[in-house]
């Protein structure tokens, strides 16, 4: 019998458990050639101001010890023309469609979520809170649990979608933002975003980064985003979308079985785009040899009994 | 259409002491590229995350090869370096734009520096089948950094070296060979690869004469699919405002773009 | 002419800018037949209570992609034995010996403070505030400002020796963080401390730590240590020392440049016990080829001119 | 004194499909060391950051050789059986407790599963030396896994084997084979090292019938040097009260430890 490789994240139903990350799979379509498009449940499309942006200057990437840092400045190119250009072309491929948003102030993630709320083929919305809040001086809107819950409502209340805000790393306490976002009226979740990070160039004295900061992602963060997505399940009810690093089928158990429904792929879809067929071939072995009927029953069964977490 | 392809490494050939030919041997990149376009790779066990970009520098497709030209300058290109025989990679390509021939009665004039070299060899490969002579200028800092001299030789092209060390031809830059060249021929193309210095000399000088310049841009590159918006150049194009320009990915509108389109002001120190 | 090498940090000289880090070189004599030790500015003993603690149980640590995960459960043998046992040996090895001391309250800080302010050969005090206080519910002094405040004031009152808390990098805003404990009479400040992660092994859905969740430390981690070394640097004036997977010469330097006095070594060390010397000659080499008469002129030297960090 | 030498792999020697003996040669380390300690390294480019624990498993002193048996379970262990004949790794070492000779008038009685056999083998040639017989109870899934049977049985020891299959010898685990001889022996002395359910059997039966026994324990180690604290194993000394105990380190108190110190119910899945 095969195993039920599909899962439902609050009414969304995804043929695989498998999403493409937001900003390391374009628009959707640019990795048609490479990708075997049906082993993915979802795509979450690169992520969407009102307005298109022009980014940071380069340099934007740097290669860290198993790791990657960018610092994009989120160009993109502005929601109507997405939807316009890129979506028709999208639409026919198979994954659900998530629009990951992004704004520069509260009223913008209501409009983006207006806008969405009745265009053909977006499945659902994922909120990008790592973004500066222009008018509080820049802060990140994830890094404060007030604002976090705002925007979450504002996007909630513009949109019948499924409504997914993606938590940033980069809080005290991860559990609070969540229970914050969750009673905001969120559907699921999704994390971890990047950690900010940075390097130098030592022999020029400049940071490897035009913007100084960036994001690091990739293999290297993976135990910190499996604590991070251990940590959101056991503080919320709503389902839990985990990313960081994954790279193999192994990788993505260790989110599943730290309590994520589906899990998201960003960074090693740029080393190796078969990263995809291969994950799914062994989530469906791992089920098989474990006689696993459905991949959801795994969701949150860490064996943690007995263990008492402390201090280290 | 673009693969990742699996591809053996059945030949080498050093050019330098840091650099070399590789030969590899794959099902169809050698028949699906044109010359300037390029392809992402790494070597495994290299201990590195992301693929590295390198030009496409000459294939046989006829026995399913293409070659790449390798200068040692990190981790993931030692590694290359060092590939064994027999051993295999997979070479995500053909990436990227690639050189357009010369319009109708241009002659094409060719500035290369370095690891730039490489793109032109297929290149010229092309240019010799359809019965044209480049002019070639090469440059580097000894005469062993001008790879590749007796290929282009054998293909008729015309080659002129310049070293910084003047161990080989003219004593200086490569650029300082090209005046007279642009002098000698009116109506030109040129083509330019190789550290961003040169290029932007080579720029200036086709924009004073009004020359059609086509360049190479080299970035650091994170997928080479146009998805991870890591490998920009300020752009902007004839149609487009004054004030106006974008970034544009080098993966994927480039490598190879018009030079006149390029605000070369906005790339302070691009790698 | 030799390069000078050696660093002050608020009263304290060091010979060398290279530190021990706490936990990875035990009570400081371990090493002795591999590490030269000159190459050693001082060196931050294993974390001490006032009482021995037996530490969690096995398995205590991990390896992820360039980086290891632990949980000992700051096993130790109280500070009364190792002033008499264990300090004795250790004063004569060259090094500085700075103490790193672990409170489950308030007042054991007070207290550790106190007993070590008149013992010889004890150069100052570093602080671990990633502890869990038991009188709140576990809460990590670290991650709350206000209690790393009064950490701070408690050690400061109890000694004379220079005071180095030892910030978490698990928090929102390690610049508030910083600037509570400068004023709050910190010296100096040291950082990072290990970020929380986890991993699991997917055949027995066990944790791969008994504790369930452990500290990562490693080159995994370093880009996110230099970006909290070069916010800490430009939040205080106090000297900032730094670490965080420093495997390489060009590793301290990055850390130097963020703005770091001197630099601790940790996990690295256990790989390669030659790091102490690779990084100082590193040091040195730098220094000549850049013409530099002293190492401390190149501390917070970052060109991050034109840059203009903002969101990624 | 312990050291961080450089070692060179001259020679390997098939023992199973997944398992064989490396030898190195290396300045110090083969005259060094005592039966049951071990050594650290990792392979270059393997890709991983900690080294990994070895056994020293035989030593030829006047070569400057010695052997480490090294089988594949993960990537550190595949880059070592990789490593090129020539090519170098940094042992630090000798690290760790060691077997204790049998006190005078007691037979040794060593039992050993899978990689536990390594450490037995420099044990034996010295025991040999001195004149000794052990009797050697080898376990493994199948024949193939009863490394070094041969080598034992040159040493003149008395070896009995058990294999889970049957393949060789008697057809279930290897403590079956241990009631015998200790029936046979009435002063032993005891020594065990391989799979932690095999260890604690073997305790088992010493504690019930009051024979000496020393055990190697493995368990992850970080450093080998006593510093990380990652190895531990909870303990109690005789010295120690009823409910005392402490965690110690398999690097440094161990990794050979008197087995009625070791209270194994404190480690419910220590690897
Ligand atoms: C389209 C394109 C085609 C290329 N073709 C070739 C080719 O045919 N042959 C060849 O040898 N190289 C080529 N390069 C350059 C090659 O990709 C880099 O040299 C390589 O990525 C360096 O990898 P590394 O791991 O060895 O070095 P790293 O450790 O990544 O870096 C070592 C040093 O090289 C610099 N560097 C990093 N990336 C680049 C880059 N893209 N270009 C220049 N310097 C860089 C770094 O700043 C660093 O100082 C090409 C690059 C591009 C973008
Ligand atoms: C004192 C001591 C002596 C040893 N002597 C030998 C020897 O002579 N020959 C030999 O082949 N091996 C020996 N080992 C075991 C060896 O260290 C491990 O097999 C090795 O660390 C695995 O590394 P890896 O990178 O291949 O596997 P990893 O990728 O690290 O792990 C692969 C699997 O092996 C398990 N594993 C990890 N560490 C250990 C460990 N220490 N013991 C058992 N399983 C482990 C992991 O849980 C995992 O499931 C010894 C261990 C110790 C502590
Ligand atoms: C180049 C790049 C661009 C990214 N852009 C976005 C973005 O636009 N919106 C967003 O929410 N996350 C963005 N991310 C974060 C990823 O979606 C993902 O959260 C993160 O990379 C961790 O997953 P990974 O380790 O699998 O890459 C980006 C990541 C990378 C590497
Ligand atoms: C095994 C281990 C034990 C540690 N114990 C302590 C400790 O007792 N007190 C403390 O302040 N930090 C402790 N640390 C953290 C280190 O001192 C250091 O902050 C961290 O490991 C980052 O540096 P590194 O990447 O160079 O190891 C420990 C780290 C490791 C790996
Ligand atoms: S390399 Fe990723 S967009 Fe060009
Ligand atoms: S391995 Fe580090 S203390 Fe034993």
């Amino acid at each position: 019998m095969h195993p039920d490789l599909s899962v439902e994240i609050s009414g969304l139903s995804l043929t695989t458990p498998l999403i493409a990350a937001s900003g390391t799979f374009g628009y959707g379509t640019e990795y048609r050639d490479v990708v075997d498009y049906s082993a993915l449940g979802a795509i979450v499309v690169k992520g969407l101001y009102l307005n298109p942006r022009p980014g940071c200057p380069p340099p934007r990437i740097w290669e860290t010890p198993s790791g990657m840092l960018n610092a994009i400045g989120l160009q993109e190119i502005g929601v109507a023309r997405f939807i316009e250009e890129k979506l028709p072309e999208l639409r026919g491929l198979g994954p659900a469609i998530l629009v990951n948003i992004c704004g520069s102030t509260l009223e913008e993630y209501g409009e983006l979520a207006r806008i969405l709320n009745d265009v053909e083929g977006v499945s659902g919305i994922e909120i990008n809170i790592s973004c500066p809040n222009v008018k509080e001086g820049g802060i990140l809107f994830g890094c404060d649990p007030d604002l976090a819950a705002r925007v979450t409502e504002i996007v909630r209340a513009g949109t019948r979608l499924p409504v997914i805000p993606k938590l940033s790393p980069n809080v005290t306490d991860i559990a609070a933002v969540a229970r914050r976002v969750e009673s905001a009226g969120a559907d699921a979740l999704s994390l971890i975003n990047t950690i900010p990070a940075m390097a130098i160039d030592v022999e020029t004295r400049r940071p490897r980064l035009a913007n100084v900061v960036g994001g690091l992602s990739g293999p290297a963060i993976r135990p910190i985003a499996v604590r991070l997505v251990y940590q959101t399940a056991q503080a919320v009810k709503i389902p839990v979308i985990g990313m960081g690093g994954i790279a193999t089928a192994a990788d993505a158990l260790e989110f599943i079985i730290a309590g994520a429904r589906a899990v998201q792929i960003g960074t090693m879809n740029f080393v190796d785009p078969s990263v995809w067929s291969r994950t799914l071939a062994g989530l469906e072995d791992y089920c098989r040899r474990h006689r696993l009927s459905s991949i959801s029953e795994l969701t949150g069964t860490l064996r943690a009994e007995g263990a008492m977490p402390s201090g280290w | 259409m673009k693969r990742d392809e699996r591809a053996v490494l059945v030949e080498r050939r050093a050019l330098s002491p840091d650099a070399q030919l590789l030969f590899f041997e794959s099902p169809t990149l050698s028949t699906s590229f044109l010359p300037g376009q390029f392809t992402m790779l790494r070597a495994q066990g290299e201990g590195l995350l992301l693929r590295r970009p390198y030009s496409i520098c000459s294939a046989e497709p006829d026995k399913s090869r293409f070659s790449l030209l390798v200068k040692v300058v990190g981790q993931g290109t030692r590694a290359l370096a060092e590939l064994p025989l027999g051993e295999d990679v997979y070479c995500l390509g053909p990436l990227g734009t690639f050189f357009q021939p010369p319009a109708e009665g241009r002659q094409a004039i060719i500035v290369a520096g370095g690891v730039g070299i490489a793109p032109f060899l297929c290149f010229c490969e092309s240019l010799a089948q359809q019965g044209m002579i480049a002019q070639v200028l090469l440059g580097g800092r000894r005469a062993h950094d001008l790879y590749l001299k007796d290929d282009f030789l054998r293909l008729g092209m015309e080659v002129a070296c310049a070293t910084e060390d003047g161990s080989h031809g003219h004593r200086g830059v490569v650029t300082d060979l090209l005046p007279e060249l642009l002098d000698r021929f009116e109506r030109a193309q040129l083509y330019s690869c190789g550290p961003s210095g040169m290029l932007r000399r080579v720029a200036e000088m086709a924009a004073q004469r009004d020359v059609p310049h086509q360049v190479s841009i080299e970035r650091r590159m994170g997928c080479g699919m146009g998805c991870c918006l890591g490998c920009v150049v300020f752009t902007r194009r004839p149609e487009e405002a004054e004030a106006e320009g974008e970034y544009r990915r080098a993966c994927t509108e480039g490598p190879v773009f018009e030079a006149e389109e390029i605000l070369w002001e906005r790339d302070p120190y691009p790698l």
